[in-house]
């Protein structure tokens, strides 16, 4: 099983990545997706802008892919992240394990957001609704707290 | 018998490497990236971010919790006590916010 | 912020689902899915038979959403369980959750299916590839390990 | 003053309830419902089954193992010691298998 990470500007169609992780199989039985979304924070963003560091992070998000493909019996695992600007409502980031029980692939899934959270090398800025730039996103202790739940 | 060279003698090499910055970390250097030659006594990424702050005002402020900025060097996440042999890039920025 | 329930013989659309729940809004930040799949069981397997109690079925997951949304700061929840013949490949389940942060939404989907697996009546039956109808499903042990785990 | 009604007087009125059964019990039983009179002194949903289990072999395969087939009142999972009181649909059937 070889995880599938991709980086890109442009949004990703949900149904069609499950159905690539499906196409020809009929020994999976659970799927478990996780969509990341841009929330406008009671109408005071305007939208959300995502760096990166490319290279590192399909890297980093393919070295936690590969400690979660050892970890859980899985038969399929994507991760896609986006970057450049992103207004709410639209998609930042999609998870998808597949695996033949529904534990296993729950937890991967998890697994995944935790860490790609606090290791995937993204920076979030906010551009305000009032038209100012606002500050960068600070990173949450909970984040970090999830992610050292799995070690 | 030939003698294998002395660590000194690797050391005194000028070492040559790529610095990239993200972030609020970019912002206040001022810099996405630079080609830098390490200077000598420069040897782990605590080193160089204590040289990097004696630069100027930029550097001082990006780097002024020394805790607080991350590093990674050829694109894999490494402690402030790695050390740079070898490392062509380094990278410095905040703690990640993605997902 | 009602639940929804559905127990029906048709397939259902994910991305439609999860359409429907985020209509409008942008408010929220995570979506978590579980879609449960009909394995062939190294093909010997021709189809599962979905047997249900109509009327509790709705009713008993109804109360589990109840429960789930009570307990975690949901946007939106949805269930849908199928019943009659499903082939290998199809969809048999589908739990979404919506929320504004992802602890929640994977939380609560990961509830749901624990607990409409040992909840929900619904009973499976083997149809075998070699023409045979095979033995009703055995419940697992794990499972109500798994329901455990919440209480 | 009038008195209330003794429990006696409302247990003799004949409690006539639907008895419905899924999946491997509906097989063994062979039926897939039926309305039946509570005899008097079955209160309780384990009441029930010993009873049906005395009416013919196939109900005594179907309980054959009082622990293992579970029960709902009026579609509500309910334990073997659960009244009958008030029932209308009694639901007996193996454990659940779906999702």
């Amino acid at each position: 099983m070889t995880p599938t990470i991709r980086i890109q500007r442009e949004d990703f169609d949900l149904a069609a990545e499950i159905a690539a992780l499906s196409a020809g199989r009929r020994d999976i039985g659970a799927v478990v997706s996780f969509t990341g979304l841009c929330r406008d924070e009671g109408g005071t963003l305007a939208a959300l802008e995502l760096e990166h560091y490319p290279g590192m992070a399909e890297a980093e998000i393919a070295r936690v892919a590969e400690t979660a493909a050892a970890r859980w019996p899985l038969m399929g695992l994507l991760a896609i992240h986006r970057y450049g600007l992103v207004a709410p409502g639209e998609q930042i980031v999609l998870v998808i394990a597949t695996s033949a029980h529904r534990r296993a692939a729950f937890e991967a899934a998890d697994f995944m957001m935790d860490y790609l959270k606090t290791r995937a090398p993204f920076w979030k800025r906010e551009h305000l609704a009032d038209g100012t730039t606002g500050g960068w996103v600070e990173a949450k202790q909970e984040d970090d707290d999830a992610a050292a739940r799995w070690s | 018998m030939t003698q294998a060279p002395a660590p000194s003698a690797a050391a005194a090499v000028p070492r040559s490497v790529r610095l990239v910055y993200f972030a609020w970390v970019r912002e206040r250097v001022g810099l996405a990236d630079e080609q830098v030659e390490l200077p000598a006594g420069v040897n782990t990424v605590l080193d160089l971010v204590r040289w990097l702050k004696t630069r100027d005002e930029g550097y001082a402020a990006a780097f002024a919790d020394e805790t607080l900025v991350r590093a990674a060097i050829d694109q894999s996440h490494v402690k402030p006590g790695a050390h740079l042999d070898g490392a062509r890039e380094i990278a410095f920025f905040p703690p990640m916010t993605g997902g």
